[in-house]
């Protein structure tokens, strides 16, 4: 029956052993410390903790490691949302606010208006496709439209419109996966506050481009001359702007003839015919 | 214990009662961690490391502290207790004296503390009663059978990124699925036995 | 009140430990072979996981962070084993049927996630909310699983012949791999549903 | 309780970072564990005798049913097998009749314990299987009557058929679960053995 020993013994042993092991650890925590940015802890204690691995990282004390050494954005973890990503701004020191939120942005415009090498029927993937022979597309800069930035990315902000892929600024958390999965490295990250973009990213001259794409970049400099701040430029055939420079205006997406200068502040002009 | 019944314990293990797929202990991990092959790697070397070396705590703790005080109720509590400790302390020692293998395992080690896995080997050891030897083979094989499991469905997982599966089987439900595919084949195994 | 329902119905449907969370899936595919398992196995974690939680967010201040695994896990074991025994004493046959699955409770990822990142940092009452609707939201998906695998794979509902004689039992849903089949396309079920409804 | 704890806190001892460290983390940890051990200790306590009582209850339940209206003795045995657990001797009307051995096969997922009745002339009179953790479906269904009823009344040595029973001593195996039938067999088997090596010993 319920006698003194049976509830001693056991406390007893038990208890030695939680003091042997508490003990182990204790010391060995001290001998072996290992001097380790604080801020690591205090981060992986706001993590949600489930160490499921949305992020890409392998858990979350290895997502807090990348997020303290600045290799990976404050709001990439999906479970978290914007509440985690505040409270890890705040303890990193950076306003969530001012770094600005980045965006992806797909710097090609091509899609159906680029002319096709071949009928590509392999699988449906990008980096599939430009290993057949450069890609189906004459052009060997564009956007292949196959989807495989749309496929990795986890928070649905891109979508395929009419064979080019599109990035949805609402939804986008700047985590980098369509970035690193295009084969052509046509997304970028760019702050969301920027509104003029030029949608090619071809260095091909104006005549070889016109007979393969009708909404390329012909190197024609008219928007380098109309730009008041100097902010675009054509070099090697492509006109790019300089984001630091650029103040919006617009001037530039007027005065191209194709049309390819996307301003996001108007509606997104027509294709060129 | 002669050659022979050691090679039953480790072949039972790996193959035939294969810790993932006929016996179903530590499927969190194994799903959660089986994105990539290299991170499974990690991932399989630190549950042989750790279960290896739980299996050869738990038998001596079982068989020189709980079995002569007649405390068997109590081998869940210290069983896991053990592995907690023993988990993190591994986890300091390596953080301090190897860097390299603990950035290789890293973030895995404490992972395995809640992987039902190393408890279950642990209780089956006791349930067998395997003397030492027979607990750290039956331990590593265990192990390396997880292992197998684990690598052989990330480098499926890897290539299931480019199937066009229905919207609602991405992610987790075509793992199941190619998990349950993986566990139709092992049971190919049943059938296999060593005299 | 709007606050416990909203984690009612977080843990049986928008956050369900099975279906969303991928927790404690060891003990799904394993006990769900028949109503009874599942019932016993799903009301035994639901009580460990209200137990533990009440007494984690209990101790969170007192419990250092370096020894914080390890006194959680010592705490779940501690009420584990406490109800194995009863169990035994008390209801020996379902003991018996769930063999050794109620100590792998204690290593159940539900009840040491729900720790880890519930009640660690909430008060007592909340948690112990937490604990029940996160161990009924287990309970539910253990029970649509049994249901399923039961039904198809024996031919019978809770001991009860059920499907006509000519029927010929789907004996891989018994077997290991039918728990992996059946919970991927339960959960892809739910997805397509949680999709649907936003 | 600080006050208290003022001279400790500042002897030479307690000024070693060490056993700071150690105080700080093992404390918790040791408070902890000595609270749930102790409790566990109580618990089991209670439910020990308890849990004892409904096993001894559960093999006379078994016994009784193999060998109807007779008293078991139980006696110690000498078990080179290794799976042997208990081995009671069944008196009924005051002459022997029979043996019952309760023996623990290792079966698929677990240990599987079965009391085999046997005759006093070795024949298996009818066999129980107490405890038995096997899939259910199939290694569970070695406790239906009619596969169970397959052993009555066998000698020799048993061997299991996948399909048909062909010869005198054979049992049919349950479909999809030969491993769990094996190891019945081989229980039942060593039941035989021991009681056909110590018949002697016992009736006198």
């Amino acid at each position: 029956m319920l006698s003194i020993s049976s509830v001693l013994i056991p406390a007893a042993t038990l208890g030695a052993m939680g003091l042997f092991f508490g003990a182990l650890l204790a010391v060995s925590s001290k001998l072996f410390h290992v001097a380790q940015d604080p801020r690591i802890g205090e981060v992986t204690d706001t993590l949600p903790g489930a160490n499921c691995g949305g992020c890409g990282y392998a858990g979350c004390a290895n997502l807090a490691e990348a997020i303290v050494a600045g290799k990976a954005p404050v709001s990439s973890c999906p479970v978290g949302g914007p509440p985690v990503a505040e409270k890890i701004a705040a303890i990193m020191g950076v306003e969530a606010g001012d770094v600005g939120r980045m965006v992806a942005h797909v710097n090609c415009r091509g899609g159906d208006n680029a002319k096709r090498k071949y009928q590509y029927q392999g699988m449906k993937d990008c980096l599939s496709a430009s290993k057949v022979a450069g890609g189906p597309l004459e052009c060997t800069y564009g956007c292949l439209g196959l989807g495989s930035c749309v496929k990795v990315c986890k928070y649905g902000a891109l979508h395929i419109e009419n064979g080019v892929a599109v990035v949805d600024a609402k939804k986008c958390v700047a985590c980098g996966a369509c970035a690193s999965v295009c084969p052509r490295h046509l997304i970028s990250m760019v702050s969301d506050k920027q509104d003029v973009f030029v949608s090619c990213s071809s260095h091909l001259r104006g005549t070889e481009l016109r007979r393969i794409c009708n909404i390329g970049c012909i190197g024609c400099m008219l928007c380098q001359k109309a730009c008041p701040s100097g902010a675009i430029t054509v070099t090697d055939n492509l006109a790019s702007i300089d984001y630091d420079k650029c103040t919006n205006c617009g001037a530039c997406a007027a005065a191209c003839p194709r049309k390819l200068i996307v301003n996001a502040s108007e509606s997104a002009p027509q294709a060129a015919q | 214990m002669s050659g022979s019944e050691l090679f039953s314990i480790a072949l039972g293990a790996i193959l035939i009662n294969n810790f993932i797929f006929s016996r179903f202990l530590g499927i969190c991990p194994f799903l959660g961690v089986s994105k990539k092959v290299e991170t499974a790697t990690g991932m399989g070397m630190a549950v042989i490391f750790v279960i290896t070396v739980a299996s050869a705590a738990t038998y001596v703790l079982n068989e020189f502290i709980l079995v002569p005080l007649e405390l068997e109720y109590m081998q869940t509590v210290a069983f896991i207790l053990v592995i907690a400790s023993l988990v993190q302390f591994v986890e300091m020692v390596l953080m301090k004296l190897m860097p390299a293998l603990y950035q290789a395992l890293g973030i895995y080690l404490p992972l395995i503390t809640t992987n039902c896995a190393v408890l279950g080997v642990a209780l089956l050891n006791v349930q067998n009663d395997y003397n030492f030897v027979e607990s750290v083979l039956f331990g590593f094989t265990a192990a390396v059978g997880f292992t197998l499991a684990i690598i052989l469905l990330a480098s499926i997982r890897e290539r299931l990124e480019f199937a066009d599966e229905p919207e609602c089987f991405k992610g987790f439900p075509i793992v199941l699925i190619t998990s349950g595919l993986l566990a139709i084949a092992f049971m190919g195994f049943q059938g296999l036995s060593i005299f | 009140m709007k606050g416990i329902v909203k984690q009612f119905k977080e843990g049986l449907l928008t956050n369900n430990p099975v279906f969303v969370q991928f927790l404690g899936m060891c003990s799904t595919m394993a006990i769900s072979i028949n109503i009874q398992n599942a019932l016993g196995m799903g009301l035994a974690a639901t009580a460990v996981l209200i137990c533990s939680n009440a007494v984690i967010s209990l101790l969170r201040k007192v419990i250092p962070a370096k020894v914080r695994i390890a006194s959680y896990i010592v705490i779940v074991a501690g009420f584990v084993t406490a109800i194995d025994l009863l169990m035994q004493a008390y209801l020996p046959d379902l003991s018996e049927s769930l063999g050794v699955f109620i100590p792998l409770i204690v290593v159940n990822c539900i009840i040491l996630a729900r720790a880890e990142a519930f009640a660690s940092k909430n008060k007592v009452l909340p948690s112990a909310i937490d604990g029940l609707t996160m161990g009924l939201g287990f309970t539910f998906a253990l029970l649509i699983m049994s249901t399923i695998r039961e039904i198809l794979g024996s031919g019978t509902l809770a001991g009860v012949q059920v499907m006509p004689d000519g029927y010929e039992p789907v004996m891989l849903l018994i077997l290991p791999a039918g728990g992996f089949l059946t919970l991927g396309c339960l959960v892809a079920l739910f997805q397509k549903i949680m999709k649907r409804r936003g | 309780m600080n006050k208290a704890l003022q001279p400790l806190k500042q002897s030479k001892f307690m000024q070693n970072p060490y056993v700071q460290e150690i105080v700080k983390l093992a404390l918790p940890l040791l408070i902890i564990t000595v609270i749930v051990a102790g409790v566990l200790g109580g618990v089991n306590a209670i439910t020990a005798d308890k849990i004892a009582e409904l096993a001894v209850q559960k093999t006379q339940q078994a016994m009784s049913g193999i060998i109807p209206g007779a008293q078991f003795e139980q006696v110690d045995f000498t078990d080179e097998s290794g799976i042997i657990n208990e081995v009671y001797t069944a008196t009924s009307g005051g002459e022997y009749a029979g043996m019952c051995i309760r023996v623990s096969p290792n079966g698929f997922s677990n240990v599987i314990e079965i009391i085999v009745g046997i005759s006093p002339e070795n024949t298996v009179l009818g066999i129980e299987i107490v405890s038995s953790s096997e899939t259910s479906g199939l290694g569970s269904r070695a406790s239906e009557d009619e596969w169970r009823a397959q052993f009555v009344g066998k000698t020799g040595p048993l061997t299991v058929q996948k399909n048909t029973a062909t010869g005198e001593n054979d049992i049919v195996a349950i479909t999809g679960a030969t491993i769990t039938s094996r190891a019945v067999a081989e229980g039942v088997q060593t039941a035989l053995d021991y009681a056909a090596a110590h018949a002697a010993e016992v009736t006198e």
